[in-house]
């Protein structure tokens, strides 16, 4: 049973209800060959939900999963061909990393020495085939994360899925661990789907970014197209867009502090955008710069500012570039 | 079981009162003990202290003496039968409480803990009154029921915390790696228990082999344990067989906490009895 | 298995008894033995919950539990023609009413410390546990070993009209009961508390002084001036056996002259057969007694009464007895 | 799992449970063998209002309750010394606690009687020192009894108050302490009231073992320090009362619930309080 | 005894070793009365045993510790009358919210009334008067923590310690605590000696920062003074100062991405500053910038920018303006 659409994973009209929860609700998505996909959102809004149906641990209450084109809404998780690296990761830890990696092959019946072959393979593509003799146990935070997405990889999965994979890590380590996973997802080119809470993680791994807002999509699309341009006051607050406004004519607004300018009070005002006249409250060290709380005719409004002039209290003129704004569907 | 963290107090701190008490615990676990150790190798014929010279002539009169030997095949047998019996009953029943999603599944729980709040004599008394009297069930095999009850308890709490330790995302992960259900228990579920299911293993075979009231009641033709062996003895003669008796079971007890030290570490499987 | 019985005796002396008796006794007739122990109300329990398919042929068992074995319908007749020995023994230990004899005695006296008691007229009388000189230092049988019930008649006799007088016994042995340091629930418990020097005298079997005595240790056995009473072991056929002819070929062989010497050299079972001799030790114990009791002045007890009272006064003992 | 894969997994189980251990507890008390209808009742009524038995309920409870706290009062500082070491001796130390859990009953009753007997360690010891040249009976007394069963229940209290105590984050008595109170304001104020529960389960399993005890009270008191064990064993093994001995088992399981249940009582209020 | 000095707090060469350890290595510090010191450095540079050192828990093998103004080197922590806040808040989890805050006016003996209003009066500070029955399981992370402070300030200590008070938190919740701690700090101006591992904590909150670095003082001073000029290459690498590289004529220099101007290969050079060629070899989408990665003659150079015309192989221009660059003491 093939459907028209070319992505690997097509959800349609896909919803879950436990009890009276809509924990997902009507999701439509296509997630095309080789792509990286990040389902994003606030906790409880459904992205493990929406990722354990695609693996099969779970069943939608309606609607139908496509995988490579066949209806697999009711098959179980190890019909799916499919590479899951779970939060925990989930290691086995009664097994070497090398069995680790090669217990999906295992469990297909491959050869002794074809396992051996693909498992050192896929530990290759992590860094890792220095380790393959030892236990989970005796891994690192990072390593452990490697060795369940090698072993993911290993079934050569038609696709990955990934949840937080990335959030038990300190902060360092994430950091340098998204560099990685974004190596080894263009590497290998599988198709995967990566589930996060965390924008910046989706901003620098996704061609589709698929922001979830209590079990409804609220955005998708690439995150260039999605960052400069929230399509509502949700996805703007998650991408940290911090201040909202209305302007003349322009209606409810969104801006980031990096993009607000603070002027001297006296002084012509630029052009390509309003000004308006506001009050320091607040002025908080960062380093690099210094983040200044306004009062703005009664609208609180945050700025990133390195002007070592400005004071609390000061009254200084606040700008908003046209090319910055956001207009907001209210 | 871990520690509350790191030092917490000003190193010169001492501790009088309470340093006193834990020493006297200490003597008073263990003193007698020693005292049992040193009367054994007595040559003399009766259990004084200090012992009169030195004699390994008990140990002998031990090794010859049927009731022990006897006692001590038929306890080995009960003990590892029950066992194996138990936890082949008590796995099962775990994981259906801990994976099953069953309604009600703090009552099942409850129900399979509950032989141990009853006191061992009356369990004892309940089965040989209904079982060897009433239904004629052989001293052997009522034997074997009340060990297997008695350690139930141990081998569905103890695996039960080890299941409840595991992540619980290990079994979809097989799952999901193409594994199937029955796969997924023997290569995942089962290895991963290894160390419960081992803990569970010494703690019911050392309770077993050990009881005495359940096998006092239930003893029948061919059916002493050891223990109940030893309290007779000692009911009937104070000279120093038991005692070097007691010295070879501390021996053993000693290897048996060795060997759970190795496998999972001694005071993870006894401390979990008083909790 | 065609020829093999089940024997149930008691739990001590159980090597020796397996070499003086049983083994012997295989050889001599091709039947195979097996041997159970326990003590005497265990084993008659475990008779009488086994009622219906009895798993032993033949019961070794005190009096008093032979009695009441009789009385439940354990026990079955025997047949005296396949028990020629029966011929041999005394009459204090052929049974009146067909049942299996007697194979041995026991007498209650006073084991004492000759260290503590160095007076051997104060230690054969039983009125010495009495007078306050030893308290804390004596122990007294409990109910349950055979020299309870002995020393309850003993005292009945000794303070009232005879061994019946057990409301004199009673009062008696509750005043006597703050002297006792421990009422003993075992008959051989009692050797090692006089070894140990926990106590210094007890009413006691004169069969457990032996070892003591051989051993030199201080320690002698006397014959009371007044109240002696003895206990008899028994052989009994258990009913419903289907080895009856075997079980039978047992006893006689038993009360054999020959195994009854060996018996007695090898763990004291004095003989009631004739014709056994009784070594010496036995007798240095307890002088002619051993040998003949009835002639030394021993009776046994009267059964009927006891069987009619004894679960009451077991429950009188403990209650005005051995709790004070 | 499904739900009738996980129910076929608990039916050996619950069937074990049910003809081994439930079907035999229940008829013991309805039906116990040669006894009419209803004789449980009967002979229980007839214990409670017989001051001989009353006074061996009362005494297994003092035993139990003595043996209780004193288990608790040695118990708990081994298991706080354990809970806040950082000596590398602890893991060892622990261990020797609960070594003797693996030890037969028997055996560790039996040193006692080296230890108490009137030529016993503590006998020569006293005569030895010149202390005294009699020594005070100590075998087949109560407090025999007690130190037998302090001796085979203390591992029990360590190990429950250990597992309390070392859930007890070291912190919060440093918090404690910064705040200005002293170590024994400390120790009334948060380690007692957070260690409670651990101490109940303790006490809980102390009492039930000490009260139904067997061994012990067989081997060092005697026919004066008589438990309900005792008296069960006598009724079941050799005056073969079924009925009194089902109505004794009644008794010393009720005596247990009730302890538990009082102590899990208080422990909550001193918690609340 | 008095000491001359009229900080509250003096540590005067100040040492603990752990048997080879030495956590704390010869430590000088001063902590002037109504301000805020923060305790800096990476994870095992001896800041918590520092602060326990302060509080009492923790003895020195050497050095003296003066409390305002007076011996207090060997003095039990019961009679410090310091308030700490733990990194895991210690609140007693069998007593309300009020017990907690009360606890230290108990056994102080404080009058029951008495005990009320001022831990009624130390929640209203925090902001949690109406949370005052309930127990410490029954609050969100971030109320622990304000009700942990209250605890500490109850009892009006003369120093209030606080080791990483907000590392248990999540990212958005740590921001707004940060600026409730100041707020708290500020009003009941108490010197106060703060621990973190997290320089955007102390570069916003202290008005000295103190880094240490394997139980040494780094440096030590205002952090406007120390941020725009660390020392030397721990304090740099731990500010954030990603780049390090010579620059003829200045030395060992070091430089913030932000700082790193990228421009097109052709184009004249700016003045203030120099110029060198290189090569963008990894472009991550940040959001409202991108971290380029450079190779420039060599060195590996970082550099923050938001040009969407740069592409990864291109061949540009690095600028790094002289007052941007900061020299080292190698
Ligand atoms: N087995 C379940 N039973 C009942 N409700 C559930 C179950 N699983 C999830 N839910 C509910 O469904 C909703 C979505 O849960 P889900 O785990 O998919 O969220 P999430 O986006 O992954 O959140 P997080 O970021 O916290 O992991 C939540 O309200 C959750 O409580
Ligand atoms: N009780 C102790 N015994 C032995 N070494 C200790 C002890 N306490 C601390 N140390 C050691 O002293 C050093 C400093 O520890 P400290 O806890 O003060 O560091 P920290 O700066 O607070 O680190 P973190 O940021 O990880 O909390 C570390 O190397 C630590 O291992
Ligand atoms: N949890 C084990 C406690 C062992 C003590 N025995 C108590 C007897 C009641 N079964
Ligand atoms: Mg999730
Ligand atoms: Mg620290």
């Amino acid at each position: 049973m093939r459907d028209g659409s070319d992505a690997v994973v097509r959800l349609a009209k896909v919803s879950r209800h436990f009890g009276d929860v809509a924990a997902v609700d009507g999701v439509d998505l296509e997630v095309p060959a080789g792509s990286l996909t990040a389902l994003l959102g606030p906790s409880g809004c459904g992205k493990t939900t929406t990722l354990r149906m695609i693996a099969g641990y779970e069943h939608p209450t309606a609607g139908q999963i496509f995988i490579d084109g066949r209806d697999a809404t009711g098959l179980a998780p190890e019909k799916r061909n499919i590479g899951m690296v779970f939060q925990s990761y989930a290691l086995f830890p009664h097994l070497t990393v090398a069995k680790n990696v090669g217990f999906g092959l295992k469990v297909r019946g491959v050869a002794r020495e074809e396992i051996r072959r693909r498992a050192h393979e896929a530990l290759e593509l992590v860094g890792l085939s220095e380790l393959s003799g030892r236990r989970p146990r005796e891994l690192s935070g990072g390593q452990q994360q490697r060795v369940a997405l090698a072993r993911a990889i290993a079934i050569r999965p038609s696709v990955l899925l990934l949840d937080e994979p990335l959030s038990n890590l300190d902060a360092r380590l994430r950091v340098q661990m998204r560099a990685e996973l974004a190596r080894i997802q263009r590497e290998s080119g599988i198709t995967t789907i990566l589930v996060t809470h965390d924008q910046e993680e989706a901003l620098q791994l996704a061609d589709q970014m698929v922001i979830l807002d209590s079990g409804r999509v609220a955005q998708a699309g690439h995150p260039r197209k999605i960052f400069p341009a929230p399509a509502n006051r949700f996805v703007a607050t998650f991408l940290g867009y911090e201040n909202f406004l209305t302007l003349p004519g322009r209606g409810l607004v969104t801006i980031r502090p990096e993009h607000v300018a603070v002027l001297p009070e006296s002084g012509t005002a630029p052009d390509g955008g309003q000004s308006r006249p506001g009050t320091i409250s607040r002025i908080t060290y960062r380093g690099t710069d210094s983040l200044v709380t306004l009062d703005v005719e009664g609208d609180t409004i945050l700025a990133a500012a390195s002007d070592p002039d400005l004071h609390e209290g000061s009254r200084v003129r606040t700008f908003f570039p046209d090319d910055r704004v956001v207009p907001l569907a209210s | 079981m871990s520690r509350a963290g790191r030092s917490l107090r000003p190193a010169r701190e001492r501790r009088p009162v309470l340093t006193v008490l834990a020493v006297a615990a200490y003597l008073i676990m263990l003193g007698p003990a020693l005292f049992v150790v040193a009367v054994a190798f007595t040559s003399g014929s009766t259990i004084t202290f200090p012992p009169e010279g030195f004699s390994l002539r008990w140990f002998g009169a031990a090794a010859s003496y049927r009731p022990f030997l006897d006692g001590l095949g038929t306890s080995a047998l009960v003990a590892t039968a029950a066992t194996v019996i138990a936890l082949a009953v008590g796995i099962p029943a775990t994981l259906a409480v801990h994976r099953g999603r069953l309604p009600g599944r703090a009552v099942v729980q409850n129900l399979f803990l509950s032989p141990i709040v009853l006191p061992e004599l009356v369990l004892g008394l309940a089965l040989y009154q209904q079982l060897m009297v009433g239904l004629g069930v052989t001293a052997s095999g009522v034997l074997l029921i009340g060990h297997t009850i008695l350690l139930l308890p141990y081998a569905v709490r103890v695996t039960g915390a080890s299941l409840a330790l595991a992540d619980p995302a290990l079994e979809e992960a097989a799952r999901g790696l193409g594994a199937g259900p029955v796969t997924t228990f023997f290569r995942v579920t089962l290895p991963v228990l290894r160390p419960g299911i081992a803990a569970a293993a010494v703690l019911g075979f050392v309770t077993s082999f050990n009881n005495v009231p359940l096998s006092l009641l239930l003893q029948g033709p061919g059916t002493e344990t050891l223990p109940v062996a030893m309290l007779q003895y000692v009911q009937t003669s104070y000279d120093p067989v038991v005692a070097a008796v007691s010295v070879v079971l501390l021996l053993a007890a000693v290897v048996v906490a060795v060997v759970a030290e190795r496998l999972v570490g001694f005071n993870k499987i006894f401390g979990g009895i008083g909790s | 298995s065609e020829h093999a019985i089940t024997v149930s005796t008691f739990s001590f002396g159980t090597e020796q008894f397996n070499q003086v008796v049983v083994q012997p006794f295989e050889k001599a007739t091709g039947i195979k033995v097996q041997v159970e122990t326990g003590n005497n109300a265990d084993r008659l329990a475990k008779l009488q919950v086994n009622k219906a398919h009895p798993t032993v042929d033949v019961m070794l068992i005190s009096d008093y539990f032979a009695a009441l074995g009789e009385k439940q319908g354990l026990f079955d007749k025997i047949d005296a023609a396949a028990v020629p020995n029966l011929s041999k023994i005394y009459d204090f230990a052929k049974s009146t009413d067909g049942y299996g004899p007697a194979y041995t005695f026991q007498l209650l006296g006073e084991l004492y410390r000759t260290d503590g008691i160095t007076d051997p007229q104060k230690a054969a009388d039983w009125k010495t546990l009495w007078d306050g000189g030893y308290k804390g230092k004596i122990a007294v049988p409990d109910m349950a070993p055979t020299a309870g019930q002995l020393f309850l008649s003993a005292t009945s006799d000794v303070f009232g009209s005879g061994p019946g007088d057990v409301e004199s016994g009673f009062s008696n042995l509750t005043q006597l009961a703050p002297n006792v340091l421990k009422f003993y629930t075992s008959t051989t418990e009692v050797t090692s508390l006089l070894d140990r020097g926990e106590v210094v005298a007890a009413p006691a079997l004169d069969s457990f002084a032996v070892d003591l005595v051989k051993a030199g240790k201080p320690i002698a056995w006397a014959v009371p001036a007044k109240g002696r009473y003895m206990a008899t072991n028994e052989a009994q056929v258990v009913k419903g056996t289907a080895h009856k002819a075997d079980a039978e070929k047992f006893i006689d062989f038993l009360l054999s002259a020959d195994v009854q010497s060996k018996a007695a050299a090898a763990y004291y079972d004095k003989p009631v057969n004739k014709d056994a001799t009784v070594p010496d030790v036995l007798t240095k114990v307890a002088g002619d007694a051993a040998k003949d009791p009835v002639a030394a002045g021993y009776t046994t007890l009267d059964m009927a009464p006891i069987v009619a009272n004894r679960t009451q006064w077991v429950e009188r003992y403990a209650r005005e007895v051995s709790s004070k | 799992m499904s739900r009738r894969n996980a129910v076929l997994l608990l039916v050996p189980g619950l069937a074990l449970l049910l003809f081994g251990f439930l079907v035999p507890a229940v008829m013991m008390l309805l039906h116990p063998p040669d006894t009419p209808a209803l004789d449980v009742g009967h002979r229980l009524a007839q214990m409670l209002a017989d001051p001989f038995m009353l006074g061996i309920i009362w005494r297994t409870l003092r035993i139990g309750l003595i043996v209780t706290a004193v288990c608790l009062l040695l118990g708990f500082p081994v298991a706080y010394l354990l809970s806040r070491s950082t000596s590398r001796w602890s893991g060892l130390l622990l261990a020797l606690a609960i070594f003797p859990l693996l030890l037969s009953n028997v055996v560790r009753t039996y040193g006692w009687l080296v230890v108490l007997g009137s030529k016993g360690v503590i006998a020569q010891a006293l005569t030895g020192l010149g202390i005294t040249d009699h020594p005070p009976q100590l075998l087949y007394t109560e407090t025999a009894v007690v130190a037998g069963l302090v001796q085979l229940f203390l591992p029990l209290a360590i190990v429950s108050c250990y597992s309390s105590l070392s859930g007890i984050e070291a912190r919060l008595e440093d918090a404690a302490r910064g705040l200005g109170a002293s170590r024994t304001a400390t120790f009334r104020l948060v380690l007692l009231p957070l260690a409670m529960p651990g101490a109940v389960v303790g006490a809980t399993l102390v009492f039930a073992g000490a009260a139904t005890a067997y061994t012990t009270p067989v081997l060092l008191g005697g026919t004066r320090q008589t438990m309900l064990s005792l008296q069960l064993f006598n009724y079941s093994s050799v005056t073969i009362d079924w009925a009194g001995a089902s109505a004794v088992a009644l008794l010393m399981t009720a005596l247990v619930f009730a302890v538990a249940g009082a102590s899990a009582w208080a422990g909550r209020r001193r918690v609340t309080a």
